[in-house]
């Protein structure tokens, strides 16, 4: 990583700004292709869009529903970016997700009456947050440890993870976890104790961006610098850039593909959890469909960085939120925004693709996500 | 040879944009402009999916079908759907038409009823239909009934129970099964239970002893159980294996892939929610029937009611149930087996009988 | 030059890679059925010119002639056609596969369209027969001994009909007397009419096997002798382009307590096979031990197990009195343990990693540079500035990647790292391997420095000459044991040549 | 496939029969049980083996494909639709409607192939990335385009479900197929037979072939292979090519053999299943047929489990919960890719773009 050093304000600057270079032109070109589909179905592109940018950005309010859509998408970006820092690919964040906010929910309904006693909300929060966040790393370490210990793939094993946990919340959304109320008909829990609600921002009806999206903010900080700062992070790096290296530099390899499993199931679990606790006030099973492969897109639009992974999950909230009116606009179906998302990962991935059309030179160092089956 | 491969490279995304639009076909007339909703003259109609699409051959389609009618008899001047892509958007969507000023709002699906029962009561002047969403008076929902919110319900489990007892007669093997999507979900656990209880009856009646094979597809994520048809047809398949000869595909995708599969295999099967004569043609000549839970017709009742100011303030307004015409399979249907299925719509929806199946799978 | 013997002739030929003229309007020709030496340091651009010759490069400029007809070569299969075989330096063989998989790949005899391994196997029969070259053509290449393999190789030629020959440093991997058996094939093969070109920067061998030598320097040719007209000492200058110590200066040894000892260890190579079965040995402070011995033998896999990289099957290491048997690399590391890795860029070096971060590699989590677990950047850059200047690391800035270092320069970070701690011991593995005459000369100085302060060293390398300049004493290990320990003042050559060879275990 | 891992097969899959034999014995005979979950087995595997198929061209020449998900997918919607198209709109009869479909179908995974192939031979984008955006594209474009072409008054249809041509008619196998109960497992789809047949075919090609050899040599050890004059791109090329027109075959399974429709996202995860039968199968053709038959079983056993749910003993109450039987393939799936079976070894440049 770069390191400002004793050169001037500018080349900083220019050195900040050229990573963006791709993203942003990857993000025109796919706007541009999606408004040629647009076109060619016979809608407006230019009404499309203007619906779109109206529903994320035109009002306070919708700006403060870019900010509810973008939280989940900083949390499970960055837990998939870290996971990719590490040489290792989460898929499994769906799953994480999911767990996280089954036991969020469990902790924030459930305790006060197991304590028989009321909680105060600086403790509750936490507890319940915290559990969300345990119950995915549970689930993110355990193919981590599969993989440290008999070398079975990250990629299956998150992938039957996500199905298990499915199952799993099925399971106890119909069965133990189920609200007691008969008049409930619904498949989920009861609502949260007052005290394990994380408070919206300002208290204006209306405007549910809550302290969960600053919370996100600081996340990303804290994960960058743990990632850059720490030796933990030095050790995680040193183990997704070069797993024999770190052996040889007496780093425990294993142990160390266990932690950045468990912490990136970690974060996808607070991403289900924050939605618990801030918005929902229960977990219900028309919860989370996608954000855990939203998420994976998001990492690599953000380059895996935690600050790019903030930037890629605005503009994914961005246009998750505005579709809607968009769609309410223009008639133009929401699938186009998932057409869109496709390119832009398409481009991203294959920045040789953009590079050629914009005729950018390549000086960048190939990063290496990912490693094939056999390391 | 690099050239080659960036020229089939080029080629393979131009072909793929032209697939994509090759195969779109053009809209009549663009797209029309919607009028100002907020005028009192302009009637407006508006449809808050549960999550899912308008389009997903299930219940947000049967609504959006029915709201679609109130356009075409000239009730309403302009309708609009939004489809809700997370249960936490609920609230909100709802919110986008109350602020545009539409005159009636329709919430699909039991997951809405509680943000469609607050909206009612943050909008008193907008018009609420909730269908699928039963709701009494309780803790959660003290003000029940509201003036302006009836939520549009179904007796799932007497059409149910109506085709169970018409596959109890005709099954000569007497063995017959129904494949489902996840029983977590009520009105699907009404059907399955219904067309249990339905065929029981007729056993006893008739002194015959049917097995009655239910299979519930709980083994995914709740985002699939409805929309796996693959596996229902594997499950039906499975069934008619082991000599069942009348399926009942109920929920969603799935039983339709039951459906399918079943006729395709010369067996009997019965459709769901909709008369599937009409949506799922390939099934139509062994297509016994289907249990109804017709929801375009009421809601477009309830649409016109609200426009003529009649609506209704006793916040329910139950849709008939019923089972479809025997349509390609009629002539194998005997007379005794016809009547004895009108005299028991009769009886269940005059109340004379009950199916006695819970509203909801017991915990 | 109208000469009718010549079958190849390369004219003009240049390549530039970037930052680099690899070949620079190199001229070559080769005779009917001569040994034609091409003699240069690592980097003279020999791999390319025949990389070019077979097809794997595409020269910028210049002219191709096979038997005095200009040919354009745009792949392997253009060379095949031609008669040209190539046995590259690191095999091109596919472990999993036959031999007869192997030598029919790319040139299958089909029956029905299915693979006819019988005919296969019957033509590499003959062929073996022929050429007096043993192949079992069952066997699977990844369990034959390195010999074998090359072997194999050269039957890969022959079995397309190669009359030219491009011997790629063949000996690199050869015991002196596997040598001998492959100039004896050599000569066996020209004999019969094929031509040969041999790669190598050995002088001795060029001088015993060549009929012809041309040497090349910095992607030039610098010229062509006949090996009567020549020694050793002038055919080095002509390589390094000035006079070349060949050996190292040093004081005598003076070794006091013992701060290696080995007992009885066996470790198991990736396909669980015990390729180190029973050593003991010792390494004493202020002394250079040697391990002599051709490839393979299981000097990597000792020296893993030494270094914690990999699991001992039994036995013990004690380092500085401690037992670290087993142990991972951490205590060993803290141990006093420096350890310069075979596999520089696999091992040593996080290559996207800046040249500071790879200087703090292994104690990056000790203080000063990191403290309650946060990196203290300023010491870390602190540090590199230091070891760049004390150990002439060749680098713009201590934030580069290390991966635009060139070989030596990425070397010397990793001695630079490992020997600037405060150590007990270094295992130095194939420290030198494809580096420039400069660097090897300045790493083999840091070595006796290591040693002269008091700092045991064990020495791995499959250069002879290498190990016969450094070590004190020099153990010789052949299939996983080590067969003797001398004393590398009495060391000879010849004798050492033959222990590699495992003559000692045979005498037995 | 060696005798340890067709040993442990044989037994996963007898103990799964077993079970449901056990359980159900009071209302089905053991052999109408047994020849019903063979028939739920081979459709549940059908297509999880061309999946896995898939896989093992791409992977046995170097290249990871973990966009057989959405290949699928795409060859799914595709062939579905160019069999509508025929049917509805050129009035062709079922028959012939099917055979284009399922062309369009195959024809549709070889494109989807050439992408994964651009972008990670030409464009040496990392192959996993280059699978999930030819998932993510899938997804996507299915959905925009089923919703575009079939919804609401504008569309093609007009809003209204054309006739579909139906599926594709079943097989007999001759004499077999007349078996009492048994003669069930010889009555097949075409594609269920051909996936069998692809099996033993790219056994054939794999390991007795020159195009196998060479395959082989270029995911093993390309620069050698590249040293004897294979063209190393083109292998490669033509083998994930040829991976993507199985995968179209195994779509063609979920709309024009199961059942006739579309749904979006219908595959279902069954591309990631497919991969792990090929893992598990440690990349040979019968290794990832006798896989995709116990994910088969499986699913048999969690569908006839529920058949039989009143007959389980309450001693196995929790075999009741169809929640908890719904598991069991997944849960199998990580048991037997984590130790059971021992280490997979895959060909050795797998996933490694080849640099000249």
């Amino acid at each position: 990583m770069q390191r400002p050093d004793e050169q001037g304000f500018f080349k900083n600057l220019q050195r900040w700004l050229e990573p963006l270079l791709v993203p942003v032109l990857a993000i025109l070109t796919a706007v541009i292709l999606g408004g040629i589909i647009v076109k060619v179905v016979n809608g407006d592109p230019i009404a499309a869009y203007r619906g779109l940018i109206q529903g994320a950005f035109g009002s306070p309010r919708a700006l403060s529903e870019t900010a509810v859509w973008a939280t989940p998408y900083i949390f499970a970006g960055l837990a998939v970016a870290f996971a990719f820092k590490g040489g290792l690919f989460n898929i499994g964040a769906e799953g994480q997700i999911a767990l996280g906010a089954v036991f969020a929910a469990l902790i924030g309904y459930a305790l006060p009456g197991w304590l028989h006693t009321s909680l105060p909300a600086y403790i509750h929060i936490p507890l319940a947050v915290g559990m969300g966040m345990l119950a995915g790393a549970i689930w993110g370490g355990i193919p981590g440890a599969l993989k440290a210990y008999t070398g079975g793939h990250e990629v299956i094993n998150t992938i039957m993870m996500n199905y298990i946990a499915l199952n799993l919340t099925s399971f106890l959304l119909n069965g133990p976890m189920r609200d007691p109320d008969p008049t409930d008909l619904s498949a989920r829990t009861p609502e949260i104790a007052p005290s394990a609600r994380i408070p919206p921002l300002f208290n204006i009806p209306g405007m549910r961006v809550h302290w969960g999206f600053v919370l996100a903010l600081v996340v990303a900080v804290i994960i960058w610098w743990l990632l850059w700062k720490t030796t933990l992070g030095f050790e995680i790096r040193t183990v997704g850039a070069n797993p024999d290296a770190a052996k040889y530099a007496g780093i425990n390899v294993k142990r160390t593909i266990i932690i950045t499993m468990a912490i990136s199931g970690a974060l996808a679990g607070l991403a289900g959890a924050i939605e618990v606790t801030a918005l929902n006030y229960r977990h219900e099973l028309g919860f989370s469909t996608g954000y855990g492969f939203d998420a994976i897109a998001i990492a690599l639009l953000g380059k895996t960085n935690p600050y790019g992974v903030i930037l890629a999950a605005l503009l994914f909230g961005a246009m998750r939120n505005g579709a809607t009116r968009m769609q309410f606009l223009t008639q133009i179906p929401t699938d186009i925004i998932s057409v869109i998302q496709a390119l832009i990962l398409l481009f991203v991935a294959a920045d040789a693709i953009i590079r050629f059309i914009y005729r950018i030179r390549a000086h960048e160092e190939r990063v290496v996500l990912t490693r094939g089956w056999g390391g | 040879m690099k050239k080659f491969y960036t020229l089939m490279a080029v080629v393979l995304l131009a072909s793929m944009f032209l697939s994509a639009c090759g195969g779109a076909a053009p809209a009549a007339n663009g797209t029309p402009t919607a009028p100002d909703c907020t005028k009192a003259t302009v009637f407006c109609v508006g449809d808050v999916t549960d999550v899912g699409h308008v389009d997903d051959k299930s219940f947000n389609q049967s609504t959006w079908e029915g709201v679609q009618q109130a356009k075409a008899n000239g009730t309403a001047d302009w309708i609009q759907f939004i489809e809700t892509s997370d249960s936490k958007d609920y609230a909100k969507n709802i919110d986008t038409f109350a602020q545009a000023g539409y005159k009636v709002i329709v919430t699909t699906g039991f997951n809405l009823t509680d943000p469609t029962y607050a909206a009612a009561k943050q909008y008193p002047n907008i018009l609420f239909i909730g269908v699928d969403q039963g709701l009494q008076k309780d803790a959660n929902h003290p003000d029940w009934p509201l003036p302006n919110l009836v939520a549009l319900i179904f007796h799932e489990d007497q059409s149910g129970f109506l085709v169970g007892a018409l596959a109890s007669m005709m099954s000569k093997s007497h063995n017959i099964g129904g494949v489902f999507g996840t029983d977590a979900v009520p009105a699907v656990w009404r059907y399955g239970e219904g067309y249990r209880a339905g065929a029981a009856y007729e056993d006893k009646k008739n002194g015959t002893k049917t097995t009655i094979t239910n299979v519930y597809h709980n083994d995914v994520g709740f985002n699939l159980t409805f929309t796996d048809p693959t596996w229902g047809a594997t499950t039906a398949q499975s069934m008619i294996d082991k000599g069942t000869d009348v399926i009942f595909g109920g929920g969603g995708i799935t039983g339709n892939g039951a459906v399918d599969k079943t006729a395709s295999d010369k067996v009997l099967a019965i459709g769901v929610d909709t008369d599937q004569y009409y949506t799922l043609p390939e099934a139509d000549a062994y297509l016994l029937t289907s249990a109804m839970k017709p929801i375009p017709a009421p809601l477009g009742v309830l649409i016109g009611l609200a426009k003529a100011g009649k609506f209704p303030t006793n916040g329910q307004y139950y849709g008939a149930s019923g089972f479809a015409p025997y349509h390609d399979v009629a002539s194998k249907v005997p007379a005794n087996v016809d009547a004895e299925m009108q005299s028991l719509l009769k009886a269940l929806t005059g109340g004379t009988l009950q199916t006695g199946v819970p509203d909801a799978k017991p915990q | 030059m109208a000469d009718d013997n010549i079958v190849l002739e390369a004219k003009n030929i240049t390549k530039q890679f970037p930052g680099v003229l690899a070949n620079d309007h190199v001229n070559f020709d080769l005779r009917k059925g001569e040994i034609h030496a091409l003699l240069g340091e690592n980097g003279a651009g020999k791999t390319t010119l025949m990389n070019i010759l077979y097809g794997l490069h595409k020269p910028d400029s210049g002219e191709v002639f096979v038997n005095g007809k200009s040919i354009v070569i745009h792949s392997p299969k253009d060379s095949i056609q031609a008669g040209i075989g190539m046995v590259h330096q690191h095999f091109m063989l596919i472990p999993v596969f036959s031999v007869a998989e192997n030598v029919m790949l790319g040139d299958e005899t089909t029956h029905l369209g299915m693979l006819d391994i019988r005919a296969v196997s019957q033509r590499l029969q003959e062929l073996s027969k022929q050429y007096g070259l043993e192949v079992d053509p069952s066997a699977v290449v990844g369990q034959l001994s390195v010999g074998a393999q090359q072997r194999v190789e050269i039957v890969k030629t022959l079995y397309r009909n190669a009359s030219i020959l491009i011997l790629d440093e063949p000996t690199a991997v050869l015991t002196p007397q596997e040598t001998d058996d492959l100039f004896r094939i050599m000569r066996q093969l020209t004999g019969r009419g094929v031509s040969i070109i041999f790669i190598t920067h050995k002088l001795k061998e060029v001088l015993a096997v060549a009929d012809r030598i041309t040497t090349m320097r910095a992607g030039k040719v610098v010229g062509t002798v006949q090996p009567k007209e020549t020694n050793e000492a002038k055919l080095a200058s002509m390589m390094v382009g000035r006079e070349v110590i060949l050996t190292v200066q040093k004081e005598a040894a003076h070794p006091k307590e013992e701060v290696l000892r080995v007992e009885d260890l066996h470790v198991l190579d990736d396909r669980d096979l015990e390729v180190v079965n029973g050593v003991s040995f010792e390494v004493h402070a202020g002394e250079i031990l040697g391990i002599a011995g051709v490839q393979g033998n299981g000097q990597t896999q000792l020296a893993e197990a030494l270094t914690g990289l990999r699991p001992t099957k039994k036995g013990k290491v004690i380092i500085a009195g401690k037992d670290l048997s087993g142990k991972p690399p951490r205590p060993i590391i803290e141990t006093g343990l420096a350890h310069i890795p075979e596999d520089r860029q696999r091992h040593g070096l996080v290559l996207s990693y800046t040249v500071a971060d790879n200087m703090v590699l292994c104690n990056y989590y000790l203080p000063p540079f990191a403290r309650w677990g946060v990196i203290q950047q300023e010491k870390v850059d602190e540090n590199a500035r230091k070891l760049i200047k004390d150990y002439d690391v060749r680098t713009p800035s201590p934030y580069v990647p290390t991966s635009k270092l060139s070989g030596g320069n990425q070397q010397k970070v990793i001695v630079a790292r490992e020997l600037s701690r405060d150590v007990k011991l270094v295992i130095a593995s194939q420290p030198t391997r494809g580096l420039d005459v400069g660097s090897i000369e300045y790493i083999h100085k840091e070595i006796v420095i290591m040693r002269d302060r008091g700092v045991g060293v064990l020495l791995i390398s499959a250069e002879l000459d290498e190990i016969m300049s450094l070590s004190d004493r020099i153990a010789v290990m052949y299939r996983g044991q080590i067969v003797v320990v001398v004393d590398a003042r009495q060391a000879d050559r010849e004798q050492l040549g033959l222990w590699m060879a495992g003559a000692h275990v045979e005498a037995v | 496939m060696n005798g340890r891992r067709f040993a442990i097969i044989v037994f996963i899959i007898a103990i799964m029969f077993g079970t449901v034999v056990l359980v159900g014995i009071s209302k089905n005979t053991p052999l109408v049980i047994i020849t019903s979950m063979i028939a739920t087995t081979i459709a549940v595997a059908t297509p999880l083996t061309l999946g896995a198929l898939c896989g093992l061209y791409c992977e046995r020449a170097g290249v990871v494909n973990i966009g057989i998900e959405g290949t699928m997918l795409g060859a799914a919607f595709f062939g579905w639709l160019a069999s509508i198209y025929m049917n509805t709109i050129f009035h062709f009869p079922a028959m012939p409607s099917l055979i284009v479909g399922v062309m369009a179908a195959v024809l549709t995974g070889g494109l989807f192939a050439l992408l994964h192939a651009v972008l990670s031979i030409t464009f040496k984008v990392d192959q996993i990335i280059g699978g999930t955006v030819i998932n993510i594209l899938a997804s996507g474009i299915t959905g925009f385009l089923n919703r575009q072409m079939f919804f609401g008054a504008g569309s093609v249809f007009h809003g209204n479900i054309p006739d579909s041509p139906g599926v594709l008619p079943t097989i007999r196998i001759p004499l077999l197929a007349d078996i009492p109960v048994i003669g069930r497992v010889f009555i097949q789809q075409p594609i269920a037979w051909s996936a069998i047949a692809l099996v033993i075919i790219t056994q054939i090609v794999i390991f007795h072939t020159r195009w196998g050899l060479r395959t082989r040599a270029v995911g093993e050890h390309p620069r050698a292979a590249d040293t004897v004059g294979i063209n190393v791109i083109r292998m490669r090329y033509f083998n994930v090519i040829i991976g993507g027109l199985l995968a179209g075959l195994a779509g063609a399974y979920f709309t024009l053999e199961s059942i006739s429709s579309f749904q979006p996202d219908m595959t279902n995860g069954r591309g990631f299943i497919a991969l792990a039968a090929m893992i598990f199968g440690n990349w040979t053709p019968f290794g990832a047929w006798s896989a995709a038959l116990v994910f088969g079983a499986a699913q048999a056993l969690q569908i006839n489990l529920q058949f039989f749910r009143t007959l389980i003993p309450p001693q196995l109450a929790v075999l009741q919960n169809s929640y908890v039987v719904g598991l069991a393939p997944y849960l199998l799936t990580m048991v037997i890719l984590t130790g059971l079976i021992g280490k997979t070894i895959p060909p050795a440049a797998d996933g490694k773009p080849y640099e000249k």
